[in-house]
C-alpha cells in the first residue's frame, strides 16, 4: 500500500479545513505567550494555498504540490512560522524527488527532511517550547513504525499520535526560542501554539492517509 | 472591540493605501505587494535603507520613508513579520547600485523573513548588509531566549543610518554607523494596558486596575513582570536605572533622551516622564543632549511608554543633526 | 484610573517643565504663572500670537510654539481655561510693539478669561486683537446655543495667523487671515471611548461597546447623538457629509482635508479615514491639495478622530506652506 | 441688627468648607452635562482664598473681604465660573463700599450686584440653564423679605431657600448658555452645575448670618 499525490492533496486540503477551524484557539494560544497571530497567520497562508492548488495540473507529482504549498506559505504567512513551515515543506519536496507513489519509507524522509528544514532556520533543539517539539517525536514514531514495517497510514498515525504528546508536552516547558522566550518562567503552563499547530498537520496527514487506503 | 475600520482584514492595505495618498509628495505606495517607497525613485550611487516588520507600531517605519531616513518601508500584516516576497520588491525599487542596507528588528518572525528576502535579492544581483536591532533591555540577552527585542530605538538607528546614506557613506560605512548606534542603543517599556490586534477583537493581555507590565514589549507580549501601578516618577525610576545600568552610562556621557509613547498615551504623561528622566540624568551628571518625544514605535492603542537612551558621540550627534524629510520626522527641510 | 503621573495636581505644571526641557532649542517656559513661549524673546515691530486655553489637548497649544506660529502658549489646568493672569503675562512677554493677536477657541470660559486678559493686557499699553475659532459643526451656532466650539481647526489657524505675522503682517491684517481661515473651516469628530481627566478619575463619558459618540467635543463633552458603532468609511461619510454641507464645498474647490486623531487612536485608523475621506472628495470633484494626519488636537486619551476642511485660497495655501519650527509642526526650517 | 466683616469672614470661610465637601458632587454634575471640573475649579479657587485671607488686617472692611475673594477667584478658578463669580463678587465689593455694618438693604444690593455682574459677563436671562437661576430668585426673594422688614439673617435664609428652589428649577431645562447648551435636549434632568455651587454659596451665606445673629 503506498499513498500518492491525490493524498498529499487531501493532506493539503484538510490541513487547511483544519488550521482554519482552529485558527481561534491558535491564537488564544499565541496571545498567552506570543503576540495572537499565529492562528490568524496560518488561516491566511492555507488560504492561499487552497486557492494557488487549484492552479496545478491534475497530474503534478507530489513533490510539485508539496512545494507550491512552501512557496505559498513562504510568500504568505509571515511571521516566525512562515519561513519555518515554509522550509519544511520545501525540504519535503526536495526529499520526495520525483516519486508518484509514497512507501513507509517516503513517509518517515518526507517528515524528516520537514523537521530538518525546521531546525536549519529555526536552529530550536528539542525542549526548546516551539514547533521542533512535536515534529521530532513525530519523525522518531514514524522511523520505528516503519522499521517495524507499518504501511504509510500507520506511519502517519504514530507520527501524529507521537505529535500530539510532543505539543502537549510543551506546556510544563520554559520557551528558549521565539516570542515565548520572553517571558522566562511565565511561559510555563502554556501549550506552544507553533507545536499544537504542527501536531494539527501530521494528524491530517494520518486522517487522511486513513481514508485514502479505505477508498484504495 | 471597537475600532475605527471597516473590514479588520484590510486594515493594512487601507491605512497603506491613506498614507500614500496623504503623503503623495514624500512617498509611493505599491499596493501589490505592499511597500512604500520614497518618491523620485532610486537615487544612483546612493546606498538604500530598508526597513520593515508587523503593521500596528506606526509611525514605524512608513512614517519614517524619506529624504534623510529611510528608501522603502515594508509594512506586514498586524503584528506579523512581512514575507520575503515584498521585501525583494522593495529592495529592487530602491537599490541604486550601492547596495541595500536591511534595519531587522530582532524578532525570529523577522529575522527569517528578512534573511530569505536577502537571499532572494542577492540572487538578483543586489547587495545586502543586514543590521540587528536589538535594543530592549527587558529581555535577557541570553542562550536561553531568542536575544534582545528591537523596540523604540529602531528610530534612532533609522535616522543615524539615513543621514551616512544620504551624504554619501558606502555600504559597509552605513551598516558600521547602523551597528554603531545599535551598540550605544537601550530601550525598555511599560505599558497600563494592551492595545487590540483588530483581527483578534481582543487586548494581548489583560492587568488588573492596580497593575502594569514593566518590561512590556511592542506587540503586547507580556513583559518582564507585574508590578503594582507606581507614580510615574518611580516607573521612571526603574527603567532608567536598568537602562543605564546596562548601558553603562556614565557621568560625562551625552546622551539622547527619547520617551516614547505606545500610541494611547496623552502626551502630558510622555512628558511628565521626560522631565523625571531627564532630572534623573542630569544629576548623575550625564548630559542631555538630544531628546524625542512623542508616539514613533507604537503598539495600536497600547497605553504605555518606553524610555530609550542613545549615547551620543560626534559623529551620531551629527547624523540625528541632519535634515530629514519624512511624515512623522522632519527638519531641516 | 490608571495613569502615567503622579499627583494629579501637578499634571500640567510636570508636563510644562519637561515640554520645556525637551524643547529647550525653541521655548522657553515660564512656571509661575505657567506659560510658554518662544525661545529669543519678543520680536521688534512683528505680531505676536497668542493662544492658550485647558490643557489636555496637546500639542495644542504649546506644541505649536515656535517660528511661523505661536508667540507664546497659556495652559490651563486639564480641560480649564486659563485664568487672565497668565494671558497678561505671556501677552507681555511677547509683545514687540506690533500688538498682539489671541487666537481663542469658542468655550465661555476661554471667552471671559481671555477678554478680561485683553482688557488688563490693554491697560498696560499692549493693542490686543481677539480671533474666535468656532469650527465644530457638530453644535448648531443659534441664540439658543453658545456658539460653536473651537476645535481641531484651531490648528490651522494657528499656522496660517503665524505665517503672516512671520512675513510681516500688521496686527489687522493678522487677525483677518486668522479670520478667513476660520471662515474657510469646519470640523466634527467621533468618539468611542472617553480620555479620563485625572483629578476626576473617570471619563468624561462612559459608551455601551456597540456606540459611538457622534459630534463629540474635546473636552469629553457628549456630542450631538449616540449612534451604533458603524464601518469607519461610514461614520467618515456622515462626518463628511455634515461639513461639505456646512461649509458648502463644491466641485472644484481646493482644501486642505485633516484627520485629526483624539490621543488613543492608533494612526493605522486615522490613515484609513484619510483614505476614505480623500476619495469622498475627490468624487466630488473636490480638489485635496493639501493634508495634515495626526494627534494634533487631542483630549487626553480619547479613542476616536476628527476631520477638518478648510477651503484654500492662494494666499492661505501659501501661508499653509510657509516655513514653521515648532515641537510638533516643523518644515522647511 | 446688624452683619459685619465677621461674618463676611465666615461666610466665606463656610463658603470654601462646602464647596470643598462638595467638589465631587459638583464635578459630577459637571461631567453629566458639561466637562466635569466645576466642584474641582471653585475648590481650588476657595483654598486659595481662605489662603490669601490670612493675609488680610483683621479690621479690613467688608467691602476690601469681598474684592479679595473676587480677584482670587478671577486669577485662580479659570474656565466659565471663574470670570463669573469673580465679577460677581467684584460688584458686591462695589455695592458694599465703605459700609463696615450691613442691614438688610445692603445685603439686598450685595446680591443683587453680584446678580447683575453675572449677566453683565455671561449674558444668560433667566431660564437658560445657569447660575442666574439661582441668584436671580434668590436677588427676588431678598427683595422681597427686606421690605417686609425682616433682619439681615432673615433677608439671606429667604435667599437661601429661593436660591435652592431656583437651582432645582434649572433640572427640567434646555440649556442656553454654556457648554450644557451643546447638548439640546440631552441637557434635559439634570441640574445644572453652577446654580447649585451658587445655591451653596448663598446658604453659606444665610447659615453663618444665622449664627453670627445667635451670637451677637
Ligand atoms: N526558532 C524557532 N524554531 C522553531 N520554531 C519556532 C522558532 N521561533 C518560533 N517558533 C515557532 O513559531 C511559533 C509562533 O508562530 P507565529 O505566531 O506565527 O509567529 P510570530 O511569533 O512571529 O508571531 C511558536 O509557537 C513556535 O512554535
Ligand atoms: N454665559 C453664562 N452665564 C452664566 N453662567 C454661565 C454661563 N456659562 C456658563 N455658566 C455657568 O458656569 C457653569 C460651569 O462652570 P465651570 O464648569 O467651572 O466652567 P467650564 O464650563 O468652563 O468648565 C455652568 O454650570 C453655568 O452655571
Ligand atoms: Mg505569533
Ligand atoms: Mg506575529
Ligand atoms: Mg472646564
Ligand atoms: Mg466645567
Amino acid at each position: 500500500m503506498t499513498l500518492d499525490s491525490t493524498w498529499v492533496r487531501a493532506w493539503i486540503e484538510r490541513t487547511a479545513e483544519v488550521v482554519t477551524a482552529e485558527r481561534h484557539a491558535l491564537s488564544e494560544l499565541d496571545r498567552q505567550i506570543g503576540d495572537g497571530d499565529h492562528g490568524e497567520n496560518l488561516a491566511r497562508g492555507f488560504a492561499a494555498v487552497r486557492e494557488r492548488m487549484t492552479e496545478l495540473p491534475d497530474d503534478a507529482p507530489p513533490a510539485v504540490v508539496v512545494r507550491l504549498v512552501a512557496t505559498t506559505l513562504i510568500s504568505t504567512v509571515g511571521g516566525a512560522a512562515g519561513p519555518l513551515l515554509g522550509t519544511a515543506y520545501l525540504k519535503a519536496a526536495a526529499a520526495l524527488g520525483e516519486a508518484r507513489e509514497l512507501d513507509s519509507d517516503s513517509v518517515v524522509s518526507l517528515l524528516t527532511a520537514a523537521r530538518d528544514g525546521i531546525v536549519l532556520r529555526g536552529k530550536a533543539d528539542s525542549g526548546d517550547k516551539t514547533m521542533v517539539d512535536a515534529w521530532t517525536p513525530a519523525v522518531e514514531a514514524a522511523t520505528e513504525s516503519a522499521g517495524a514495517g507499518a504501511d504509510p497510514a500507520a506511519v502517519l498515525r504514530s507520527a501524529a499520535d507521537a505529535a500530539a504528546l510532543g505539543a502537549a508536552s510543551t506546556e510544563p516547558l520554559v520557551a528558549r526560542k521565539g516570542r515565548a522566550s520572553y517571558l522566562g518562567d511565565r511561559a510555563v503552563g502554556h501549550r506552544d501554539p507553533g507545536a499544537q499547530s504542527s501536531s494539527l498537520i501530521i494528524t491530517a496527514a494520518a486522517d487522511t492517509a486513513a481514508e485514502s487506503t479505505k477508498e484504495s | 472591540m471597537k475600532k475605527l475600520i471597516n473590514d479588520p482584514a484590510d486594515v493594512v492595505r487601507e491605512a497603506v493605501a491613506g498614507f500614500g495618498l496623504a503623503h503623495a509628495d514624500l512617498v509611493v505606495v505599491s499596493h501589490d505587494p505592499v511597500f512604500v517607497r520614497r518618491a523620485g525613485g532610486a537615487v544612483a550611487g546612493r546606498v538604500a535603507l530598508v526597513s520593515g516588520g508587523g503593521s500596528g507600531h506606526e509611525p514605524l517605519h512608513a512614517g519614517f520613508v524619506g529624504h534623510g531616513m529611510l528608501s522603502a518601508a515594508v509594512p506586514g500584516p498586524v503584528f506579523t513579520s512581512p514575507t520575503p516576497d515584498p521585501i525583494v520588491a522593495a529592495t529592487l525599487a530602491v537599490d541604486g547600485g550601492a547596495g541595500v542596507l536591511y534595519i531587522v528588528k530582532n524578532y525570529t518572525g523577522d529575522v527569517l523573513n528578512f534573511e530569505t528576502a536577502a537571499d532572494l535579492a542577492e540572487a538578483e544581483g543586489v547587495t545586502v548588509e543586514s543590521v540587528l536591532v536589538d535594543d530592549d533591555v527587558a529581555v535577557k540577552d541570553s542562550l536561553f531566549t531568542a536575544g534582545r527585542r528591537g523596540v523604540a530605538g529602531t528610530v534612532i538607528v533609522e535616522k543615524t543610518a539615513g543621514a551616512a546614506a544620504e551624504r554619501g557613506d558606502d555600504l559597509a560605512a552605513v551598516a558600521e554607523i547602523a551597528r554603531r548606534t545599535v551598540a550605544a542603543t537601550r530601550s525598555m517599556g511599560v505599558a497600563l494596558a494592551a492595545g487590540i490586534v483588530p483581527h483578534a477583537g481582543e487586548p494581548g493581555f489583560v492587568l488588573a486596575e492596580d497593575e502594569i507590565e514593566f518590561g512590556v514589549g511592542i506587540h503586547g507580549e507580556p513583559g518582564r513582570e507585574r508590578i503594582p501601578l507606581e507614580p510615574v516618577d518611580a516607573i521612571v525610576d526603574r527603567l532608567l536605572a536598568a537602562i543605564v545600568d546596562d548601558l553603562g552610562v556614565v557621568s560625562g556621557d551625552r546622551v539622547l533622551l527619547f520617551v516614547n509613547g505606545m500610541g494611547g498615551t496623552p502626551s502630558v504623561e510622555l512628558y511628565i516622564a521626560y522631565r523625571r528622566a531627564a532630572e534623573v540624568l542630569g544629576e548623575q551628571g550625564v548630559v542631555v543632549s538630544r531628546s524625542l518625544v512623542g508616539n514613533y514605535v507604537t503598539s495600536l492603542e497600547m497605553q504605555g511608554l518606553s524610555l530609550t537612551v542613545t549615547r551620543l558621540d560626534d559623529e551620531l550627534t551629527e547624523l540625528w543633526d541632519a535634515p530629514v524629510e519624512t511624515a512623522a520626522l522632519r527638519r531641516g527641510r
